[in-house]
């Protein structure tokens, strides 16, 4: 077993409990300490597959801007611990098992034509940021653009959804 | 710089007036009459210059070198598969003609009517849609092929609607208006379907080379097509030119146009649009000309719509009316030459009778004017002391409608009456009735002038006060009046055994069309001296007959109607077809729209199918309702569920293999 | 291969390497930390025209090492309803975070002379392709530290730090990653060796550092560095008069002390960061070419005297203990900058981390300055500056420098 | 080097932990993460696919897909805040008012 592949199984054991921890724990805010882990895990995977710079930016933009907002606004809120409700039948009789078909399902596909992927030609050219900012720029340029206009409509968003209702 | 300024900018034309209608409609409405005046005026008289300049530079620069019509494609408007309608114009002799006419006689009648309406509401409002009517109408005569051809005609239809529902408070008027319009629309059914047909069998509708195309099949009169593609384009572009010039049947609209202001009775319905369906006939001569049934065709409804309308117009006391009648007759003329392949005839006919007949209207508009509105000639009467001017230009139109040498509408009838006589084969009933009607309308003009100008006042003097029109009204009315006298000149030499010039300009157009009427000169030269003598006879018997009528016997025409009362009776409701139309054609449309149409077809099956399905929604709706708990938590399930099924299509081959065919319809 | 992987596949001696490596770095580091409370509380004892700390030990030079005994023995109290784990987690967290921020810093140019079992010595742990993406994912990261410790401490002062830093640090992460792009656009890398080395020095001298074209970015970034380390005037999270202590309100004794030297160590590192980006790295102001030379004898210049001044201020110290000490220390010094004369070897050797360090030291300097002179922002006026001013003035330098750059054509 | 067809399997995994989640946790804010959780499942296929095909665009795509979730993140939150201050509670079982 090489080191590649043993850091391969610790960080996927670590971004799996993560994501169970995510699902157990009672309280949000520890829900997301562990969906943290598991970002952080993904990083560490990206960087394990010479994705440097997308690993950089899920720490800096998952890790430090979105989560670091859902902790805050947990804060805010002041949220407790979820109360266990079960109003919606289907989701407690049906729910989990449903859930967990659709993981099996998922895997067994992966696994059955997963397989067929040819693997890298050249892993280290996945390293070079600046083809990914050619790329960017050049063949996706107008995605890129609209994501700009997508925050930019985010942000009006949610300027109008915070500000109190003036009365 | 180009050598032809104006012939390479050719666009400039029809763009004026265009120019000026956008600018009074847009903001004409706050300005005074005076700058509507500029506007209208500058607009339209730039053009009638710049249309000056290109005709000179068409025939005496590029003619000369090309031998060919002026063609120009400024921009493609249509591009559909094989399909090209570009917006091209194009300036031969006969569009020279047009355009010269057109825009010549419009400015006139644009002058005349800044004096005519100038007390009028909606003043800018009237000049937007003149102008507009220029516009369209150069179109018209400038489209080099028939779909920009189609742009002007419908558009010049447009524009006569608008403008005969001018008064559109007055019922009558916006009727009138409607009229015109629908009528109109079917003639354009016809014309819609000849270029159809056109383009489905040349894959062209470019005059040039669709005609070339034409030319290129060696034509010989034995082998004429009969009942080929030939004739039934030409027919169909025939009931198109009937709508628009107001032929048997579709003659009924123009009359009651006359609702309209009267410049535009001079300008739309008299001196230009109606003889656009001449136009066209005359543009597409080379199906004629290969066609005898057409010709035929044409010849006898030009020939019988001249009559008709000649016979109505004996009887009708609106001066207005009569006008109108006269025209239609008129039109009949120049479509009678056009019937007998003298088109280059008609189309004098149709410019001399473009000046005489404006004339006409303008004088008429302005004795009503004098009249301050009165429109019925019986209460008119000894108006030639009064206003000399109208008067007289109004004589001397009326001298060249009846035809007396040597003024514009003798030659021009008469070389229409004389290639009738020439042209072999049958065509003799042609020139007689042709002859006949010159007789009538000899006399119905002259038993206007007389009701008008001659004889005792028989309206109360007290109450109306006659006066003359003012200058800028005048003014066209001498113009146009030394038009209709030395209008036909240019054709007499052709008495003198000189030659024609007006159809030697026009014959690199119609070519070998006059050809077929081409016999040995000494023969033809002593016919059309004797033909023109008879002609002159009938026209001054006509007028003795009026004179006898209306000035020495006065009681005479009433005793007369008495005598022969239903002809009478007939006559004044226009032999009733108004009526027939109402009864034959409107009414079963009318039941049929409303009993089946609306009762079967739009509320049993289509709002039936509408509200049924928006009856079945509702109740699938009610029973799937239920899913809808509002339970977040549910719909997370039925979202996983629809996942799941997905992957199961994707991945289990079996399902896979059932959609693939689907995937590959979309994918396709 | 990709970085990663290629440290995987590495020998074994180069793992010991680095672990030999890191533990110096910490124990370097923890000792400056402790010498900067030390030092801050000089200087701002000195411009408060006090005399500071100067019981324990000569000069006070041994309160650190007091300050460490008290916190280890301190009680270390927890109150009542806390989220134990994360009440525990948290300044573990940020004294990880800012320690391991470290590691990406490069200290000198060129490897040591001598090999470690065949492996090169470089004076930095590790130097990745994306160094500066690293450092500031790591900075990213450190905002759990503070606002996990105020919430878990399930008390009001110490959530309404944990809320303010959160705030704070995630508006002026924004402006500060801006204000670098416009360097990472000259540099055209995120490696910080590439950065030092694309402002080398040795033709013009500082006027090839990018704080001269990058005038304005350098102030945006140090402005929003000093917020994002909490530091005075920026250090609402612990405003004494508003929150007591802010987020630390409820920890005490070892665990205070983490978040203490977390602090530190992250101004360290900013300070480190600041001269790399700007001040270019471990290049000396002064071109090269034996006209200058002579600067190559500055860190002796500056050690020889600064020893004798120590000597002569050990000898007439009021505590013996300080008589026998001080000269000694002085001596020490003095030797050092004699012995870099003697082995000119050494002293090229010396040239970069001096001038590194000399530059940190500056930054240093002007938090302690900046903490003895300038007042507190109000929280508004600390949102207005982040969002209104500094956010639009980088962006407007990334836009203008690479407009620069596109106009001049240099890739 | 690690064989794709791992992290795939990975990917599906934490994709399906996501779900389970999705359905399983109660409260807004939760739900919300396991979103998050999904997505990030999704990137993981995204690069894994990049690194087997030795293409960029798939990491580009994470770009996009981080991009997409942070603005997803502002409005989102914001929609919470606003549910948690007018139905005092973050329950989604308690905001069940959207229904016939």
């Amino acid at each position: 077993m090489t080191a590649p592949l043993l850091i391969f199984f610790l960080l996927a054991a670590v971004a799996v409990i993560g994501a169970l921890s995510l699902i157990l724990q009672k309280h949000p805010i520890h829900s997301a300490l562990s969906l943290i882990v598991v970002m952080v895990a993904l990083a560490g995977l990206y960087l394990l597959m010479g994705a440097e710079f997308v690993a950089a930016v899920q720490i800096i933009v998952y890790g430090g801007a979105i989560m670091v907002l859902f902790v805050f606004v947990i804060m805010l809120l002041n949220a407790g611990e979820e109360e266990h409700t079960d109003f919606s039948k289907i989701a407690k009789f049906a729910g989990l098992p449903l859930a967990l078909a659709l993981t099996g399902l998922l895997a067994a596909a992966m696994v059955r034509h997963g397989g067929s992927v040819a693997n890298a030609t050249n892993p280290d050219s996945l390293a070079d940021t600046s083809k990914i900012s050619m790329l960017l720029f050049s063949t996706f340029v107008y995605p890129f653009e609209l994501t700009s206009f997508l925050i930019l409509v985010a942000i009006m968003g949610a300027l109008v959804l915070a500000q109190r209702e003036k009365s | 710089m180009p050598t032809q300024p104006i012939l390479e900018y050719l666009w400039i034309i029809p763009l004026l007036p265009l120019l000026g209608a956008a600018i009074n409609g847009l903001f004409g409405a706050k300005w005074s009459n005076t700058i509507v005046n500029t506007v209208a005026l500058s607009s339209t008289g730039l053009s009638f210059l710049c249309a000056l300049e290109a005709a000179r530079e068409f025939v005496t620069d590029y003619y000369p070198q090309h031998h060919d019509a002026f063609h120009k494609a400024f921009f493609d408007w249509i591009v559909a598969g094989n399909f090209r309608a570009g917006f091209d114009l194009q300036m031969d002799q006969l569009t020279v003609v047009m355009v010269l006419v057109v825009t010549g006689v419009g400015f006139l009648i644009h002058i005349y009517s800044t004096g005519y309406m100038a007390h009028e509401g909606g003043y800018y409002r009237f000049f937007s849609y003149l102008n507009l009517f220029m516009f369209f109408m150069l179109i018209l005569v400038l489209a080099a092929n028939y779909v920009v051809l189609f742009v002007g005609w419908e558009g010049v239809g447009l524009a006569s609607y608008l403008l005969i529902g001018f008064y559109f408070l007055r019922k009558s008027a916006s009727d009138a208006g409607k009229k015109a319009f629908i009528v109109n629309r079917i003639g354009d059914f016809g014309f819609m379907l000849g270029m159809f047909l056109l383009f489905r069998t040349f894959h062209t509708l470019d005059f040039h080379d669709l005609f070339n195309q034409i030319a290129a099949q060696n034509w010989k009169p034995e082998h004429m097509w009969e009942f080929g593609t030939m004739t039934v384009a030409g027919l169909l572009l025939f009931m198109g030119a009937c709508g628009k010039s107001a032929q048997l049947p579709l003659y009924v609209w123009l009359p009651d146009a006359m609702e309209g202001p009267t410049p535009v009775s001079a300008l739309i319905h008299a001196a230009t649009m109606v003889t656009a369906g001449v136009y066209v006939v005359a543009r597409s001569h080379i199906f004629f000309e290969r066609s005898e049934t057409a010709l035929v065709v044409v010849g006898t409804i030009g020939c019988a719509t001249a009559f008709f309308a000649a016979t109505i117009g004996l009887v009708q006391t609106d001066i207005k009316r009569v006008l109108a009648y006269s025209t239609v007759s008129q039109l009949g003329y120049m479509f009678l030459a056009c019937g007998v392949g003298a088109f280059s005839a008609g189309i004098f006919h149709l410019m001399t009778h473009a000046f005489f007949k404006a004339l006409l209207f303008l004088a008429a508009g302005s004795v009503i004017h004098a009249m301050g509105g009165e429109q019925d000639m019986r209460h008119m009467g000894g108006l030639s002391k009064k206003i000399k001017y109208t008067f007289a230009t109004m004589f001397i139109a009326t001298l060249a409608i009846a035809g007396i040498p040597p003024l514009a509408a003798f030659f021009s009838k008469d070389s229409i009456l004389l290639q009738a006589f020439q042209r072999e084969g049958g065509w003799h009933p042609l020139y007689f009735v042709g002859l006949l009607t010159a007789l009538l309308t000899a006399f119905y003009m002259f038993r206007l002038i007389f009701l008008t100008f001659w004889g005792q006042p028989r309206y109360d003097e007290h109450h109306v006060h006659v006066h003359e029109s003012p200058w800028n009204m005048l003014g066209p009315l001498v113009v146009l009046a030394v038009l209709s006298v030395i209008g036909g000149w240019v054709a007499a030499p052709a008495l003198w055994g000189g030659k024609d010039y007006f159809s030697e300009f026009l014959a690199p157009v119609f070519g070998s069309g006059e050809a077929a009427a081409a016999v040995d000169e000494a023969a033809a030269h002593n016919l059309e001296w004797k033909l023109a003598i008879v002609a002159v006879i009938t026209a001054v018997l006509g007028i003795a007959v009026a004179y006898w009528f209306y000035v020495r016997q006065p009681k005479k025409p009433e005793d007369l109607a008495k005598s022969m009362q239903p002809v009478y009776k007939t006559l004044l409701n226009k032999y009733y077809v108004d009526e027939l139309y109402a009864a034959a054609i409107v009414g079963p449309l009318v039941w049929l729209s409303e009993n089946v149409l609306w009762k079967v077809v739009d509320v049993e099956a289509i709002d039936g199918t509408v509200n049924g399905i928006a009856h079945g929604a509702t109740g699938i709706g009610d029973t799937v309702r239920h899913a809808q708990s509002g339970n977040t938590r549910s719909y997370a399930v039925w979202v996983v569920i629809g996942a799941l099924a997905i992957i199961l299509i994707l991945f289990w081959p079996a399902l896979h293999a059932l959609v693939a065919p689907a995937q590959a319809a979309v994918t396709r | 291969m990709s970085s990663v992987t290629s440290f995987l596949t590495q020998a074994g001696g180069f793992w010991v390497l680095t672990i030999i490596k890191i533990a110096l770095l910490l124990f370097i580091v923890l000792t400056v930390n402790a010498y900067l409370t030390w030092f801050e509380r000089k200087v701002v004892a000195l411009m408060q025209s006090r005399i500071g700390p100067h019981r324990v030990g000569p000069h006070g030079l041994l309160q650190p090492a007091a300050d460490g005994l008290k916190f280890l023995f301190k009680e270390d109290a927890m109150p009542a309803g806390v989220d134990k784990f994360l009440y525990l987690l948290a300044p573990f967290l940020a004294l990880t975070l800012a320690l391991a921020s470290m590691a990406v810093i490069p200290f000198g140019p060129d490897p040591l002379p001598f090999k470690f079992f065949g492996h090169q010595i470089d004076l930095w742990i590790t130097n990745p392709q994306i160094g500066l993406l690293v450092l500031f994912s790591i900075t990213a990261l450190g905002v759990y530290g503070v606002a996990l410790a105020g919430w878990a401490s399930n008390s009001k002062y110490p959530l309404l730090g944990g809320l303010r830093s959160s705030a704070q640090m995630v508006s002026y992460e924004l402006s500060m990653t801006m204000s670098v792009v416009g360097v990472l656009l000259m540099a055209n890398s995120f490696s910080l060796t590439k950065i030092i080395s694309d402002q080398d020095s040795s033709a013009h001298g500082f006027f090839s550092w990018n704080f001269i074209p990058q005038i304005v970015g350098f102030f945006c970034f140090f402005i929003s560095a000093i917020a994002e380390t909490n530091r005075v005037p920026f250090d609402l999270p612990e405003a004494e008069s508003e929150l007591v202590a802010g987020f630390h309100t409820e920890y005490s004794s070892f665990k205070f002390a983490m978040f203490f030297i977390a602090e530190y160590t992250s101004m360290i590192t900013v300070s480190a960061l600041c001269s790399i980006l700007f001040f270019g790295g471990w290049n000396s102001p002064f071109p090269g070419g034996s006209v200058w030379q002579f600067t190559h004898y500055l860190p002796s210049l500056i050690l020889i005297p600064f020893g004798l001044w120590v000597i002569y201020d050990g000898i007439k110290y009021e505590t013996i203990w300080g008589r026998l000490v001080l000269p000694g220390l002085g001596t020490a010094i003095a030797a050092m900058g004699a012995a870099l004369i003697v082995f000119p070897t050494v002293n090229e050797y010396v040239q970069g981390p001096f001038w590194l360090l000399g530059k940190m030291l500056f930054f240093l300097f002007f938090y302690v300055w900046a903490r003895g002179t300038l007042p507190r922002f109000r929280y508004d006026q600390l949102m207005n500056i982040g969002w209104k001013l500094l956010l639009p003035v980088s962006i407007a330098n990334v836009v203008i420098t690479a407009a620069v750059i596109v106009f001049r054509g240099m890739k | 080097m690690v064989p794709t067809q791992y992290y795939l399997i990975l990917s599906a995994i934490l994709f399906g932990l996501g779900a389970v989640a999705f359905v399983f946790k109660r409260n807004i804010i939760s739900i919300f993460m396991s979103i998050e959780l999904m997505l990030n499942a999704v990137n993981l296929a995204f690069v894994a696919f990049s690194q087997a095909s030795g293409k960029l665009d798939g990491q580009v795509f994470v770009l996009f897909v981080i991009v997409v979730a942070a603005a997803e993140a502002a409005v989102g939150l914001g929609i919470i805040i606003l549910t948690a201050r007018n139905r005092r509670s973050l329950n989604v079982e308690r905001v069940d008012l959207l229904k016939l």
